[in-house]
């Protein structure tokens, strides 16, 4: 078996809106490794979480998966049957959300929604589903999981209610975890306490993770490679450390450029000029080339090849850089 | 907390072909999406047909409650026994009831009466809501609560009672209906103008208009009511049609436009003992009254339907 | 349990607002009923000494005061039109409303809730349409112009139940009910298509929200989000409508039970109103309001219990 | 007003409670205090930095200098009280952009429309010369003239953006305050916002009182700050000796909770953890979770000037003031 729990091949996911077909998702390649941390990064609309809800089969009925192949711990996704496929979701793959306020049914305990993943999967006793929610609680960092499984989401905070959407994620123990911009509708304090309670769950389980998020600082903090997107194609990826000390695409540097830090204090911020364009527009077959200063004739008429910059740092421009 | 809303898609982007689907169909997969979609298309979607379908309905009675003040075909109080109980007919559109009156001249005559009373009746009522609603979305604290308090509990009323004891007190002549009426129709139309101004009144552009200055009033009726009163005007169009109902309702009860002026609801009282032998004479109010409802709830559905895109 | 001893004391608040608003409606207005009986030709005489026998000549406190005493005690002063104290007039007929209502209520849940939650599934868009304008026929049949239809068609032509001739629920139990079904019908009706539009806009709400998303990404089946998740959401968005549609039966039942002549309170009142019995009329207010706050108090003991939000917040 | 005083705005002592009325008028209603005695100034022509989490009260001073809710104490804009007589002075000196690009514009009028209504509603100039300043001012917010007669729903969220700026600057505001200007907007397009902020602050001379969560954004762009918690500031000073001195706990902990992409472990810089306990009534605000707490915590400190260690050559005079009994130094 290949060391990937996740291999995606041109996986493209298209839109049917009033007569139209967009690309939304546009031919992407990415593994991830067992018990590796993976990001994703990019701005609105450039298909990051249209990819994390495609893996789980949660896409919108007038979205399709339309073209490439979904390995997962060795299985393809979109041949196997959607009963399987109900298998997989929540046991071996779980995701958790970005918005804790309204992710959580309003009318149940925490206790029951998060103890329901395993009344989903398998036979269990009262007695082990009660004990493993306790036990999954705990580990997603929540002080008094005793109390809180009798609670009902209203009586919680945003950062104790993503901790048992985490616990929820990891009781049936994943071998992927995806979290869809987890930590955007936080506190900063507690955004850093959900990354460190993720990165604590990856060193104790091995469980695979796959952060979205469009702050680089957050990917920075706990993934150790990441996928840069924009308008649903994959631009550049490689180790965290590489892609922020020595960015290739010309997108990524724009994109780290417009990042306000310490260093940047009182000198203006390199903006890339123009704005994203709509799933709707027609875009050429290198997306950043209407926005690219580098941009010539070649970006305007062929996919752009892939390129190797180092072990895992690859690339999709046609310019040497 | 901050949510990065999708802040750089505008909503009119011009939907083109996708690059990669040059010339030809939809492929398979999209046309198994179009067959299953579940969006309702064309006029239907945009609320369209049932607004044409609304508005040819009720222009229709309308139009015969309009001429109805100027011709009707035979008077519509003059009896005449050789012609009892026909059938419709050419000359009698609608047929005669069992004193020989003409039916279809009386519907005509009813349908102005009715609609004239239901009409008023909305339009004080929505006066006082529009007031009572923009007040209390804008002002909030215990003005709200009083009168919302108020508003529940004549809303929790049986509607036709609250008619039945202000009928009984001013004693029933044709213009005491209406206050009656106005009073049931006030608190559903005030919750729904409260509604919509508590939504826009925490919106940002609210606030920006206090901090450039603007009076309350202004932002009330310049920057708040604009932006709901399509809402407004389709309730505006189905509390018609309940006030239509409800008028007819009392009517029928012999509480609600006196003789010897005909209303739907009294000829439909007077035809339901001779329904078996002249069934007609029961039909042709009963289908005017349906008819105008289902025009204006059409209408109000329409509206209600452009205003949600 | 403190919550619900605050409830009935508002209950009893309002209940009390009521009597003296109906009090005040039915004694100040209309002006001074001995003439009303009498009549104009009536001398002076004739007027006051009615007005002694009716107490109508007593400063209004003083006839408030030994109105509710009267009421507490049971005996709610005598109608003026029948000569008989009000209770014994009432006796007969609260039965058959409370039986006519309850029947109603019935089909409107049992097939409102049902019928929501079917067309709510129903994608296509041809079907969608049908259900629309069928729901909105539904609603503008008034349903005095419905019961004459019934009484028409099944009446008078299928002859499946006699109109007109009452039968009570003591002499026969099953002629009762064979008469008694189609007044509930005709009142349910509307109601049935009102309960069944917010069901479906419910339904179709709640399945969009985002812990149906977290269902599906916990491997849960369609059928078991539909009945665990997004039925019980539904349903507690719906529950605060029940109150509106019991209030809508009441004035249904009113009108019905004039067109098919079922001696119910709805039909007493109308006579009452129509002959200015001020007495049966008042007292039959009060019974209604105490009717309805009666299902408005079950409608929030409903919502506590379904809703912890709101139990919590208490 | 005649004397051009130094300070733009004295906020002292604002006290600001309201009363979350319990379900139904029998249960007895809490106050909860959302500001706790807030006294700062902003001098003339300078962009002051206020950020705290939520629920911190940043937002609800920004709603009292301008005047929108209540509040005990005083606030003073230009030497200017607000109250309900000189209201249309009074907005002619502060005004303000929001967080929302999504309801910071009237969907159903123009741009150009909107533009113009702080003129109208001060009465400034004819309808032509009011679409002049409109149009000059879609111009100075790098939007193309013929976004005037458009409606909102046509304009991306940076865009909206602008034009909420473009209004607020209509009648040359002495104060701006920008609550949250650039928290909903995209990198990129909270960049272009932030360059805008400062090439119009150089251009045109008004004081800015900068509202966020975002320490980054708030370093970058302010030259002095204030870190708010619960209601009181806890810690302020100019950016650089705050940034890189913090002396208050909870300014530690913000810190080092932002995530960083300059250095790979952001995490230790300054290594932090949390400790759990029961608050103290009259205490500091952050006792509960202060790992440095004593018993002279439990009185409430008050807000003291720290003479820098090393006075910064940038500005001899910055000047640090503290709200903590034991200042953290950097070791």
């Amino acid at each position: 078996m290949s060391e990937n729990i996740l291999e995606i091949k041109h996986m493209t996911v298209t839109l049917y809106e009033n007569g139209g077909e967009y690309k939304v998702v546009n031919r992407i390649s990415f593994n991830v490794g067992k018990g590796e941390i993976v990001g994703i990064v990019g701005e609105s609309g450039c298909g990051k979480s249209m990819t994390a809800l495609a893996l789980q089969d949660l896409l919108k009925n007038h979205i399709k998966v339309t073209e490439g192949s979904m390995m997962f711990d060795g299985k393809d996704l979109r041949t196997i049957s959607p009963a399987e496929r109900r298998q997989i979701n929540g046991s071996d793959m779980s995701m958790i959300f970005q918005e804790p306020m309204t992710s959580l049914n309003p009318l149940q305990r925490i206790g029951t929604q998060v103890g329901e993943v395993l009344l989903l999967h398998g036979k269990h006793s009262r007695e082990e589903i009660e004990a493993r929610t306790l036990e999954a609680l705990e580990m997603a960092g929540l002080p008094d999981p005793k109390r809180t499984m009798r609670m009902y989401p209203h009586e919680l905070s945003g950062g104790m209610r993503q901790r048992a959407m985490i616990a929820m994620g990891i009781i049936a123990r994943p071998k992927l975890l995806i979290a869809d911009e987890p930590t955007t509708a936080l506190d900063v304090t507690t955004q850093s306490h959900v990354l460190n309670i993720l990165k604590r769950i990856n060193e104790q389980t091995g469980t695979a993770i796959l952060l979205i998020s469009h702050d680089l600082g957050v990917i920075n903090m706990i993934c150790s490679r990441v996928l840069v997107m924009y308008a649903g194609k994959i631009v550049e990826q490689g180790r965290t450390e590489d892609i922020l000390k020595a960015p290739v695409h010309p997108y990524t540097k724009g994109l780290i450029a417009s990042i306000p830090t310490r260093r940047m204090k009182g000198a203006s911020l390199a903006s890339i000029q123009g704005r994203v364009p709509p799933v709707t527009e027609e875009k050429p077959p290198c997306p950043f080339a209407s926005r690219c200063d580098r941009a010539d004739k070649v970006c305007f008429t062929e996919y752009p090849g892939r390129k190797t910059i180092s072990e895992d740092h690859i690339l999709w421009c046609h310019h040497e850089l | 907390m901050v949510k990065t809303a999708d802040a750089n898609a505008p909503g009119s982007a011009v939907p083109g072909k996708s690059s990669a689907q040059k010339g030809g169909g939809l492929s398979d997969a999209g046309a198994a999406v179009k067959k299953q979609m579940s969006k309702v298309s064309g006029g239907w979607a945009t609320g369209d047909n049932e607004l044409r379908i609304g508005l040819i309905l009720v222009g229709i009675i309308v139009l015969l409650g309009i001429i109805s003040i100027f011709y009707t075909p035979f008077d519509t109080l003059e009896m005449d026994t050789a012609v009892r109980s026909q059938a419709p007919s050419a000359v009698h559109l609608f047929g005669t009831d069992n004193f020989g009156r003409d039916i279809f001249s009386r519907t005509m005559v009813g349908a102005r009466f009715t609609l004239l009373v239901s009409a008023s009746t909305v339009l004080f009522a929505t006066a006082i809501s529009i007031v009572l609603g923009l007040v209390c979305g804008y002002v909030g604290g215990i003005v709200d609560e009083v009168v919302m308090r108020v508003m529940d509990a004549i809303n929790s009323f049986p509607s036709i009672l609250i008619a039945l004891v202000m009928v009984s007190v001013l004693d029933y002549g044709k213009l005491t209906i209406i206050p009656a009426l106005v009073i049931m129709f006030v608190p559903s139309f005030t919750r729904i103008v409260r509604t919509g101004t508590l939504q826009y009144r925490h919106a940002d552009f609210v606030l920006s208009n206090k901090v450039y200055g603007d009076s309350d009033l202004r932002i009330l009726f310049v920057h708040i009511l604009p932006n709901i009163y399509p809402l407004l005007l389709s309730s505006v169009v189905i509390g018609l049609s309940n006030a239509i109902l409800a008028e007819s309702s009392m009517s029928y009860l012999g509480l609600g436009i006196q003789p010897p002026i005909p209303s739907w609801g009294r000829m439909l009282k007077e035809a339901q003992d001779i329904i078996f032998s002249t069934p007609w004479a029961a039909l042709a109010p009963g289908l005017m009254i349906v008819v105008t409802i289902v025009g204006l709830n059409c209408i109000g559905e329409g509206i209600r339907k452009k205003y949600l895109n | 349990m403190r919550y619900l001893m605050k409830k009935v004391c508002i209950m009893l608040a309002t209940l009390f607002v009521i009597s003296i608003v109906t009090f005040w409606l039915f004694h100040i207005v209309p002006g001074d009923p001995a003439a009303m009986i009498l009549g104009t030709s009536a001398s002076q005489e004739q007027l006051e000494s009615l007005r002694r026998e009716l107490g109508t000549d007593r400063p209004l406190t003083e006839q408030y005061i030994n109105w509710i005493s009267g009421a507490v005690r049971g005996d709610l002063g005598n109608s003026i039109k029948y000569k008989k104290p009000v209770t014994t007039l009432l006796k007969g007929k609260l039965p058959v409303t409370l039986i006519l209502g309850g029947m109603s209520l019935a089909l409107v849940i049992l097939i409102g809730i049902p019928l929501g939650v079917f067309t709510a599934g129903r994608k296509h868009a041809l079907s969608e349409q049908i259900l629309n304008l069928a729901n909105i026929i539904g609603i503008s049949i008034p349903n005095f112009f419905l019961s004459i239809l019934l009484i028409w068609v099944f009446g008078l032509i299928l002859h499946w139940f006699t109109p007109g001739r009452f039968v009570s629920l003591s002499k026969n139990t099953a002629g009762f009910f064979r008469f008694m079904i189609f007044p509930a019908i005709a009142i349910a009706i509307p109601q049935i298509c009102v309960l069944s539009k917010y069901i479906r806009t419910a339904v179709i709400q709640e399945v969009r929200a985002d812990y149906v998303r977290t269902a599906r990404s916990k491997g849960s089946t369609k059928n078991r989000i539909l009945y665990v998740h997004v039925l019980k959401n539904a349903i507690v968005s719906v529950v605060p409508l029940i109150g509106m549609i019991v209030s809508s039966i009441f004035s249904g039942s009113i009108v019905i039970e004039q067109v098919f002549g079922i001696p119910g309170i709805g039909r007493l009142l109308i006579a009452s109103v129509t002959s200015r019995d001020f007495p049966m009329v008042q007292t039959l207010v009060m019974y209604i309001a105490i009717l309805i706050l009666v299902v408005n108090f079950i409608v929030d003991i409903l919502i506590q219990i379904m809703d912890p939000r709101i139990r919590i917040a208490n | 007003m005649d004397n051009k005083c130094e300070e733009i705005l004295e906020v002292s002592h604002v006290t600001n409670r309201y009363r979350d009325s319990g379900s139904g008028f029998l249960s007895r209603s809490k106050m909860t205090r959302v500001l706790n005695d807030v006294s700062l100034t902003i001098h003339r022509d300078e962009i002051f930095g206020l950020v705290g989490e939520s629920g911190c009260g940043k937002s609800t001073l920004g709603r009292a200098v301008l005047g929108l809710i209540p509040f005990e104490g005083t606030i003073r804009v230009d030497g200017m009280e607000y109250s309900a007589k000189n209201r249309q002075e009074f907005t002619r000196s502060v005004q303000a952009v929001f967080q929302d690009p999504l309801s910071s514009l009237n969907p159903r009028r123009t741009i150009a429309a909107t533009l113009e209504e702080p003129l109208l509603t001060h009465g400034i100039g004819t309808k032509e010369t009011r679409r002049q300043k409109a149009l000059e001012m879609l111009e100075l917010v790098g939007l193309d003239a013929s976004y005037a007669d458009r409606l909102p729903r046509e304009l991306s969220g940076g865009q909206r953006q602008r034009v909420c700026i473009g209004a607020a600057l209509m009648i040359d505001p002495d104060l701006v305050i920008a609550d949250e200007a650039t928290s909903a907007l995209d990198v990129s397009v909270g960049a272009q916002i932030l360059n805008l902020f400062q090439e119009i602050h150089d251009r045109k001379d008004f004081a800015m009182l900068f509202i966020s969560h975002n320490l980054n954004v708030v370093y970058y762009l302010c030259d002095r700050i204030a870190v708010m918690y619960r209601g009181s500031i806890v810690e302020q000073g100019d950016a650089e000796s705050l940034y890189n001195d913090p002396q208050h706990p909870y300014t530690r902990m913000l810190l080092s909770a932002v995530p960083e992409i300059e250095e790979a472990d952001a995490m230790s810089r300054y290594g932090f953890d949390e400790t759990r306990r029961e608050s103290a009534a009259e205490g500091c605000d952050f006792y509960h979770r202060c790992p440095y707490a004593t018993e002279a915590c439990r009185k409430m400190p008050d807000l003291v000037s720290v003479l820098p260690e090393q006075p910064t050559e940038k500005n001899p005079q910055a000047e640090h003031f503290v709200r903590c009994w034991n200042p953290v130094r950097n070791a």
